[in-house]
Formats: C-alpha cells, structure tokens, sequence
C-alpha cells in the first residue's frame, strides 16, 4: 500500500502543471465561462483543441484510438491538476460517452468516422436516453426505428438533451423489437442532426439558462451503417457505458476545488467581526464536508485502483456516483450560505463592484444546475437500488 | 391552552386563501414575475380594500389592530401562493418601524398612506459588508441644517426599486458595529441625492442597492429615538422574522402536497412512484419536518403574543428549523419531481427559491443558531 | 390561539408541585432507581399507591372509572412536573394499556373485577402481543384459543414481554380462527399468571439486565369470561389501544429532563480548560435536539388539542411516537457523549465517588434500553408506513 | 500509487483471520468476557507464538519490524472476532511507548517480555478530570532518593487488572494542563503504594483505577525525557487511534454483513424484510459508510506510512468519521435486527458496544473534529 508518487509521477505533475498555466489563459477562461453559446461554444472547441494537439484529450481511451496510455497515478494526477485551476472538464457527450462505446463496439468503418473527429473536437456530440414519461426507468423507451432497407425509421422523442441546439451528432437507444423484456429490443444509433424530421424544444432550466432540451423525431432516416454492434443489442453497450459514466461523475477533484472557492471566500467573509472561516459552526459545516471528500477522494483511488488492475467498474460506481453528487451538493450549498444575500442574484444582472459581492451569481449557477447531477446519469434512488442488488445481494 | 383561531381569524385566513387560489393562479404569477417591477400594483390595490394592508396598524390610523396570529395567518396564505407584491417590505417592514417606532405626526402622515394601497415602503438596511448584523452600518447621517445630511450605500433593498419612501438606518455616532448610535430615518425614494441599481432576484422580486450621496433628511423624520434605532429595528425584525416563517410554512405545505401528488401519478417501472417504500419514508419525513416546523412557528406567535420570556430563543428556534425543514423539503420536492423538478416551467423550483431567499433573510439558519446557543448556554 | 395558563391551571401547578415534592421522597426515589426487583417491585407499588390515594394515579381516565377528567391543559402541566423532577412514569401495562381497554370495551363484570386493583396497583400488568419470529407483522400471530365449553384452551408464545416475572396478570391477543384475512380472528383474552402451563422464560437484553422475557403457554385454560368484547374482534380493541400508547409513547417531558441532565453534567464536565457546555460543537448538537424538542411539545400539545376536541388518536400518533423516539434515543446519546469513558461503566459497579462518575451507569443504562424505543410499540418503520398509507394517501 | 499488500502482509492477515474464525468463535468469546479478568492468557500465548506481538517492534528486540499496515491488519481481524486479549494496551500502548521513547537498556530489559507473552502492561494516563485531553495531569512525581515518588489518581486504565508493568503519566513540573512538565514512569504493577479497584466495561474488558500514593520509581524508569513525556504519549495515542480506527473498521464490515444476512433470511409481512426497498436504500447508505471510513483509513495510514504533512489531519479526520460511521452502521444493525438486537445474547449489541467505547477512546467525534477545525482553518 504506497500512495506517494514516484520521481516520474511527480515529473509528470510538473509538466501537466506548466501546459496548463500557459495554455488556459484569462482570455479563454473568460469566454469558457460566458452564458452566451455563441462565445461559450467556440471557445470550449478551441480548448478542446488545445489538450488535443498536446495529445491529452483523451485520457481514459487506449493508446491505439489516440488516448493517453496513463495509468491510474497520471489519470488523478492530470484531473487534479485540471480541477485545482477551475479548469473545466471536456464536453461529455463525445469524448467520455459515445467515444468508448465506438473504439469497443464499433465497426472499423465507424471507428475511422468518428474518432478522430471526436478527438479534434470537429463533431460535437449529445445524448439521447431518456424519454419524456420515461425518468429513471431507461430501459422502458418508446422511441422506434422501424427498418426499410438500408436504413431506419426513427419517430419519437429524447429529453433532457444537454447542448442538443449545439451538437451535430446525437447517440441514440432506440426500440427496434417490442418482443422478450424490455431491455432487449433496444438499438444503439449514431444520427447526424442535420437529418430532416428532427426538431430541438429548448428547455429552460431551473437556473433560468438553456442548456437542455426535448429533441423530437418524425420519420428521422438513419443509415444502418450507423447502427452500433448488433440490432437489439443496445442495451449492453450503453450498460457499459453508464458505468463508466457514474464513475466519471464523482467529480471529486472539482468538488475539492469548490471547497476551496468557498474556504477563500468565508476568509474573506466578515459577520459581526468575525470571519466566517472562524465561526464554529461553519467550520462544523465545512469540515463535515471536507472529511466526507477526503475519504471519497480515496474511495475513488481505490476504485480506479481495481479498475487498472482489470476489474471492469461495477456496482462501485453507483457509490461513486451517489456520493459524489451528494458531496458535489453540500459543497454548491455551502457556496450558498457564504454569498448569503447575494445568494439570489442570477447571472447576467449588475457587475460584481456594482452589486457588492462576485461569488453570488456564480453560486447560485452552479447551485442550481447542480440539482441534477443526483437525477440524472441514472438517479441516485436508482444508484441504490443497484448496490441493493449486485453488491449486498438483496 | 387552545390553538383554535377566532372566527374573525378564519375568515381572514380564508379570504387569503380564496384570493390567491381565484386570482393568482400560477399563469398570473409567471406573468407578474417576468414584469419590470415583479409586482402588480392592480393587485396590490386589492390587498387594500380587502383591508390585509390594515391588519398590523392601530385603529387609530385606520388599521385592523391584528396581531401576530393574522400576521401569520396572511402570510402563510400569501407563502402558498407565492405572492410577489410587497407586502413584508412596505407593511411589516416600512410599516413596522412607523407603527413600533414612528411618533403621532409621523405615524398619522405616513401609516394611512399604507393602509389605502397608495403608498410603498422600503426598509434599507443591508450594506455591502454587513452580512447578517444589523448593527454593522457604515451609511452616516450628521447634523446640518438642524436636519441630518445621508451619505453611504445599502445593498439588496426589499422593494428598494419600487417604494415611494424609504426608511435608511443611518450611523449618527459610534464605530461601525456598535449597536448604539444608530438613527433611522424616514425619507422619499427620490429625494436629492439618491441613485438606485435594480435588479432581479432568484424568487421574482425586484431589488435594489441604493446609494445615498449628501441626502438631505429633516429632524421631523427621525423615527425612533437618536441613536437608538438598533433596539427598534431589531423588534421589528424579529417581528419579522415570525412573518417569514409563516410565509415559508405555506410554501413547505405547497411543496410537500404537490410532490406526494406528484408521485401519487407518476409511474416509472410500471408502479407509481408513491408505491415504493423507500420514497413513501421519505415522503413521511418530509411531511414530518412540515409539522415540526409548523409547531415552532406557533409556539413563537404564542410567546411573542404572551411576551413570554423566551420569545427570543423561540424566534430563533424557529428560523433554525425553517432554514432545516425547508431545504429538507424543497431538496426532496425537487429530486422526487425529478427532470421535471429542474425545470424553470414547473412551480417546484420557484416554491424553492423562494425558500431559499428567506432562508438568508434576517439571518442563515446557522446565525439564529450561533444566537440560540449564546442566549440559552451562555 | 393562547397558550398562556389560566390562574385556576396555575393554582392546579403549585399543588401538582406540593404534592410531588412531599410524596416522592429520597427514600423512595432511591429504592426505585435500584437494579434489584426485589426492592423496586414494592416500591413502585408504593409510589403508585400515593398517587393512586391522592386520586391521581389515571389522568387518562373518564372520572367515571376512576380517571381525573382532566382537560390537556391539566395533564400536561402534571406529566411536566412528574418529569421534571425525574419521578419515573407509572408502569403502562395496567393503566395505559389494559385499562383504557377494559373500561372501553370490556363487560361490567370485567370492569368491576380489574379496574379497581388496576389503580391501586394491587395487581401487577403484562402485555402478550408480539410472537417469536413475528416482529412488526403483529397480526400475524399464531399463539391459538380453542374454545372447549366455558374455556379457551391457549397454546402458544409470547415474547418481549417486560417484567413478566412479576405480573399477576397477561393481557393477550390469540387466534381464535383462521378464517379471512389474518387481523380477522383474533380475540384479546386476560389470563392469570398463575393459570398453570404458563412458562416464563427470561431475557437478558442489551443492558444487560433482565426485564424481557418469553412467556409460553402449554394449554393454558382461560374461562371465557376473560375474553374482552367480541370473539374474533380483539384486534379493533388492539388497535384503539396501539394508537394511545403511541401517544404516550413520545415521552417529550421526559426528554426535557433528560436534555436538563445532559446541561447540568455537560456545565461540570471540563476539557482542556473548557466547559463542555461552552464547546461549540457540543453546543450545537446539544441545541439541534433542544429545538426538535421545543418542537415536539407544540406538535404533541397540537394533537391532544385535536383528541381534546373530539378527534381520536389518528395517525398523528404514530408522528409522535417516531419523533417523541428519535429524540429520546438523541437524548440518551448525547448523555453517553458527556459521560466519555465513563460510558462504558456497567449499573452495579463501583461506587460513584471510587469510579470517578455518577453519570455512566446511568447514561448506558437509558441508553442501552432505550434502542428498544424505535422497535416496540410497533417498530418506526411500521409507524412510517401508517402515515404513508393513513396521512399521505400513498 | 497502489492499495495493495505485500505477500508477508496478505499472510498475516489471513492467519489472524483463520485463528478468530477457527478459535475466537462467539461461545468462546462470551466466556472470555464473563470471566473474571476478561481475558485469556491462553490465547494470549498463542498470540505470542504466532508473531503477532512482536509485530510493531525493532528487529534488534526479537521484533518483527512491522508498520502501520501491518498493525492495521492485525487489527482489523481482531475487531471481527471481537477479540478481548489486551493488544492495544500492552503491545500498542505499553509497548509503543517503550518503542518510540524508551531508552536502549529498557527497551531490552522489557520488549522481549511483551513478545513472548510474558508480559502483560498498560498505560494509565487518565484522570477524573481529564476527558479527553492528555495534558491534563494531576498526579505528581517528585524527586526522591534519586529517584521519583508518585501520588494520585489513574482512571479507566485499560488492561489496569491484569497488567504485570504500568506506564504512568505524571506531573514533574508545570501547571495541570500544560504540556511541558509531564514525564512518563515505568513500574510494576504490584509495586509499594498502588492500589487497584478494578471494574468490567460494556464491551467486556475489565479495567482499573489505580490510586498511587507514595509509590517509588527509580530515575532510570523514566521513559522517554523528563518533563517531554507529552509529544512521545501523543506520537504513540496517534499511532493508536489509527489502530483502533483498524479494530472499527473490521467491526463494522461484521454488522454490515450480518445485518444483510439477516434481512435476508428474515420474512415479515411474508416477505423477507431485505425485499423492502426502504431497508434497502438504508442498508446501502451504511455500506457506504463503511467504504468511506474504510477510505480514510487507508489514507491516514498511508499518510503516517508516507511521514506526509497531513497526517495530524488524516487521523483526525479518520476518528470523526470512524465516530459517524460507526453509529450510523450499529444503530442501523440493531434498529434492523428489531427485538433481536437489544438481547444481550446476539452478538450484534456486543459489536455495538465496543464500537462506542472506541469512539470514546482518545476522544470522541466531537474532540477530534475540534482538533481536525483548529488544525486545519486557524
């Protein structure tokens, strides 16, 4: 048992380090964080491209598809590095979703399409899972692809579509059988956007911003060729992917830099004369939460730590999903109480020297949003069903 | 021992409650949020002649003489619904400090103006650096012309944007935090001298940071004492600070019956959501956390209307368990509603923010807690 | 809505305090804390009797049987002195449970022969509801009643039964048909402890002591006589019952003792230098339980308003019972913080003033008994469950 | 980086494991605990005879040069069998203290009796009045003869009754709860002026008061420096409660795993009770609390392993959440196994108790979050 990096490890925290400093600069990190999608968009494509000429924009992909090769200390190493400069994560949909599911799934001729584009960040990709009507019981979908020759014919509805109005790609479960359980009968397509018949409802979300969206269906034609693996086989590339997903959503290392924004924050924060990093049961309230990220911090290194040693993520991953959104939460509320009043100011009112505070806005952003992240990606109720199950046998 | 309400506080109730079941319907809200002022003065010339605008006030000047049971009883009704027109900031705020701290003349030239739905107040307070301490003013007044000139800047003013008047705690001596040498100060929204910034917040409301520059303020306005506007201010915040309460009491009840409808029909795996145990308990903690917080609201109206001796500490227990139960049930209303819960189209995250706003109003759950601690060990 | 005493409720405080303060004196405050039944037992019978003379032994009571004829405001003042000054809650079983049914749904005769000798305590109460391997289901009972002429024929096992080993008399639920749906066929039988073929088995629990035992019948023969009200209908009797002894289960006067024991030792008990009373974190844990506490008076004072006016005991009881419970358990925990090490000390051993602390024994004593509080009565899952279906309509 | 055990480690774990499941069975625990010194020196042969007593020890001492891994392991499979004989005390304790600070002539006069079992010991640190702060010291030693004589009162020893030598702190100078001035005194057990009372705790371990009066030590029993006793005491009591956070851990993996087990076999309402989706939901939410208190074991070992700079604040920060964890886990085994779990008979309120009375050995939650706060945001 050993968590101390070797001379290497530490080299290579050095280099990851200097990329960084010098390659996330004020001016992307200010459009990065715009709420304006025509800003926001090119400047995410821009970064993403950044990490890609350096070679790093794949970490979890094998070396043979264009990731990194890392082993467990580096992958921590280049997410604690990333995280403790409020370096946002890469766009999901792509590079951690659909991308694995291809290079393990795919056909060569899928691999040779997409990939590369997925890397240089030319495609940018969304999800299509759930359903309206549908929540947490996924496998319950009703959108159809009726086969006619080459192609199918999809009708229905996605919701919850994160960055639909932006993407060009959807990855979609669709029903291609209603015949044996529910699970089966289920396909996995690559659909181009620009296809006739698809329409994106904007969503406004409980931060008062549109990221979200329904994405409607009629008579969407799709090639075969962009049907994953085998007709009806869906279910099992995506029960592979979900894991991997709920152990990306830990977020461990992002939530320790929130914990930080907040420790500087109440250091600065004065109530009645004294600071709010000084008053008993705040630090009640952020210890409480420290102590509970330095052990999921472990949790996650032992999890990642099987994984490397071969162990495909398993039910694990439901605990790291639970816990992870769970602490996210605590860390987004602690952010709360420290802006106080200013906890209600949405983004895009008065500048900071005008209203009086500059964490409030962001607060409540990232508060709000936040709400989600124990919903979606398989709800946490969900999580813990799981767990019931596959780990205590119940 | 009874908590039976008299049938004149009934009626009160009800005419609340069919007001904004009627006539506030949750359209009309959306509509009135997304207006310029967040408010609807048509409707606020309703609260007037239903007489709501009275009830605080002596009769004297035309008021209802109610107590803190109709206070309460108002608010929780207004709390159901959501109801975004002033009423904490002009009546219980503005009005509160003219009724617990105006003199005759005051009181007689300003307090009708309420009553008739003509006039909105605003108390302004919160500055920049002063987070939850009341006493923490930086704004001064001093003396000029046998009348006190206003310099400084308040933050986050209830109603700031809107009110025809305003009343400004002002330092006339004293260091920053001292709870002495605090005046308040009675002054129209545009008199010379002041500039507002509006802007929105999470709940709806339109606020405002105002910024006081050589104000000019006659002696005559002065409402309380001099130098002793702490111990006025702090009773009509802690009046407050009940009214809150039993505004987000009608909020838990909407968020708590709304979710165990919710799950009554939404089905997922086939089943309800209501019919898996694990969300019933849930469901049964939150409706538990209602009660809880219900009977702290009342026994704080019971010891304020008693002036019992542990008013204060009933006060503060009771903002404790409204800022526990609250985020207990809007986190649960919020994640039991699931997608839908995270949009902005569905009512259960408003009911939320609105929680959420006067969780932080006065005072967080734990600063009435580091007060409950100082008053009851100490 | 007033809460304030009317004078003649104040002149009824002052002689509730009079009476108390002469009547529960050093000499029988001690014999009824010790661990030995031999000196409890007549102890509290003659602690019940004082009451019992005074007239105020059943303030539940219609004062036609005996009781008071209080109204809530009356009782609650008098459970607030009792408690206050740590004298002990009579023992329920006769005169919270069997009592209230007897008077309710039993014969003249019944009431005639029990009542009296109920509240004099000249006959000592059990109750045989819960079965070996039954544990919430309670209605699932299999300890059978055959009738044979003027006699049932018992056969079967109770369990959980506190102080059995001293009862005079059982009060039981047995299945006298197993037709329809199992709450169907049940009859509410009083039995003698000294009918023969009644076995009783002890219990040591978690305190390591004994009160808990196995009561078994071996053809027992009950004449029927004993039976309360209806054949087949003891569980409507059962029932009405359960709801009032949940009611009186929250036990919010006692935990305001305790919390008032938990302040006195916590004002003594001193940590490098600091009185634990004045440790923030101990403070707020200490006011997080007062406030739920405050809480708890109001809601339980809400529903005896409700009862007093008419309602009965609905499912607002079983919020009282699962409430009144967890704060008790808090309560007792919290004693068991203040008494640190001491903690661990067993009832019986050393002397005080040799060991260092009064307060060990004591705290593990309440604390170890008192994890039964969540399970008996019908277990808080079970209570959850009540208001799910009763309140919630779920 | 990596959470694996070398072969030697995997070896050692394992035979403890095979020796509680083969020869600490629960009968044979019961009756260890309601003897009369709640041990067996049997057992404690065997233990000798198998190596684990030397574990913590240099090689130079006949030890086995072992750290803190290994020590974990050792009591982590102690603390599934619930494991009455006195390792912490005398090999963690009596013998850390002689490891860490005893000069080279005592640490071969006396770590070699520890190892082969000879030997039992025990550190009396504690005062009536101490709580939890090891500073706090009462009882004197005063120069005598060359020598020391020393007065007071130890309390809630662990191992007190049965240990052959002692450890004592006492008080060479300084006020009663500085640092400075606190010296730590090697002696026997039976020497002149101690008088034991001893006493059984709630997880069967019997321990003793020990009054001193007048008891003389000679000055070459001073173990570690004169007057800086308290920086070696708190080196060994870290170390320890990291061992002890290791005893937690396997007790918590054995209530997690029988409470599932249970639930699994025991039917209510016709259905086994491991069916019900909210006793579901429960049993996942300890199981997490175990992983995540698992995890910060790992990390304070590592850390203490790595000499890392946190390491004061992994430790703390594993106490509190062995403190969290731990209540959270047996409250929801005994709560769970319903009338079952508060009979003295299951071995589940066994499990309990010692769990509590490590979360009050060496402070509780609270303390140790304390500490954790000062540490880590003054």
């Amino acid at each position: 048992m050993d968590t101390r990096f070797a001379p290497e490890d530490i080299a290579f925290r050095d280099e990851v380090a200097e990329f960084f400093d010098s390659a996330y600069d004020t001016d992307i990190e200010a459009r990065l964080s715009s709420f304006d999608a025509a800003v926001f968009k090119p400047a995410i494509i821009e970064w993403q491209k950044r990490l890609y000429e350096r070679g790093w924009i794949a970490p979890g992909w094998p070396k043979e598809y264009g990731g990194t090769g890392w082993d467990a200390t580096k992958a921590f190493i280049f997410e604690s590095e990333r995280a403790s400069r409020g370096i946002p994560e890469v766009i999901p949909f792509g590079l951690k979703m659909v991308g694995p599911v291809i290079y393990t799934f795919g056909s060569d001729e899928q691999k040779e399409r997409f990939l590369p584009r997925i890397l240089s960040s030319d495609e940018w990709w969304c999800q299509g899972y759930s359903e309206p009507g549908a929540g947490s019981d996924l496998a319950s979908l009703k959108t159809r692809a009726v086969r006619e020759g080459d192609e199918y014919v999809v009708n229905g509805a996605k919701i919850w579509t994160t960055y639909a109005q932006l993407a060009d790609w959807i990855f979609c479960l669709v029903r291609t059988s209603s015949e044996g359980k529910k699970q089966e009968g289920i396909s996995f397509l690559l659909i181009d956007m620009k296809s006739p018949g698809i329409k994106v409802n904007p969503i406004v979300s409980i931060d008062a911003k549109h990221s979200l969206n329904e994405v409607e269906f009629n008579d969407v034609r799709v090639p075969v060729a962009n049907r994953i693996g085998e007709e009806n086989r869906g279910w099992t590339y995506a029960k592979a992917l979900l894991a991997h997903e709920r152990t990306a959503i830990a977020g461990v290392a992002d939530s320790k830099r929130g914990v930080e924004v907040v420790r500087q924050y109440a250091s600065a924060e004065v109530n009645g004369g004294t600071r709010l990093i000084d008053e008993p049961l705040f630090q009640k309230r952020l210890s409480d939460l420290e102590i509970e990220l330095m052990a999921l911090e472990f949790t996650e290194l032992r999890v990642l730590a099987s994984v490397a040693s071969g162990d495909a993520p398993g039910a694990e991953s439901s605990m790291l999903k639970i816990k992870g959104t769970e602490i996210q939460q605590q860390v987004q509320e602690l952010a709360m109480e420290v802006a106080a009043y200013y906890q209600g100011v949405l983004p895009g009112g008065p500048e900071p020297d005008v209203l009086g505070n500059s964490l409030g806005p962001k607060a409540f952003k990232n508060y709000m949003y936040g709400r989600a992240a124990t919903i979606y990606g398989g709800s946490n109720e969900v999580q813990r069903n799981i767990i019931a199950k596959a780990v205590l046998g119940l | 021992m009874n908590f039976d309400f008299t049938e004149e506080q009934v009626m009160l109730r009800d005419s609340v409650a069919r007001y904004v079941q009627d006539d506030y319907d949750w359209d009309t809200r959306v509509a009135i949020a997304n207006s310029e002022t967040g408010m609807d003065l048509t409707k606020w010339q309703t609260f007037a002649e239903l007489g709501w605008l009275s009830i605080p006030f002596a009769e004297e000047h035309g008021g209802f003489g109610g107590g803190a049971v109709d206070v309460m009883l108002v608010m929780e009704e207004l709390g159901k619904g959501l109801v975004l027109e002033p009423y904490l900031a002009t009546v219980l705020l503005y009005g509160g400090l003219l009724h617990k701290g105006g003199n005759s003349e005051l009181q007689a030239a300003y307090i009708p103006a309420i009553i008739d739905g003509s006039c909105l107040g605003a108390f302004a307070y919160l500055e920049r650096q002063s987070r939850f301490e009341l006493a923490d003013v930086k704004t001064t007044a001093s003396a000029s012309d046998g009348g006190y000139m206003l310099n400084g800047e308040k933050v986050v003013v209830f109603n700031g944007a809107s009110a025809d008047q305003l009343i400004v705690s002002a330092r006339t001596s004293g260091e920053q935090s001292d709870e002495h040498g605090i005046t308040l100060f009675l002054l129209p929204a545009d008199a010379d001298g002041i500039e507002r910034v509006s802007y929105r917040m999470m709940d709806g409301q339109v606020v405002a940071n105002i910024v006081l520059k050589d104000v000019k303020v006659d002696a005559g306005h002065v409402v309380g004492e001099l130098d002793n506007g702490f111990a006025l201010m702090t009773a009509v915040v802690m009046d407050a600070n009940i009214a809150l309460s039993a505004e987000a009491i009608g909020i838990m009840a909407q968020l708590n019956s709304k979710t165990v409808e919710y799950t009554r029909t939404r089905e997922q795996f086939g089943v309800a959501l209501g019919k898996f145990q694990a969300l019933q308990h849930r469901m049964v903690d939150t409706f538990m956390s209602y009660e809880q917080a219900k009977s702290l609201l009342y026994r704080a109206v019971c010891a304020l209307t008693d002036d019992a001796e542990d008013e204060v500490q009933a006060i503060h227990a009771l903002r404790v368990m409204i800022d526990k139960a609250g985020k207990h049930i809007f986190g649960e209303a919020i994640q039991l509603h699931g997608g839908m819960g995270i949009t902005d189209e569905l009512d259960i995250g408003h009911y939320a923010k609105r929680l959420m706003m006067i969780n932080t109003t006065f005072g967080n759950g734990d600063y009435h807690q580091a007060k409950f601690n100082a008053v009851r060990y100490n």
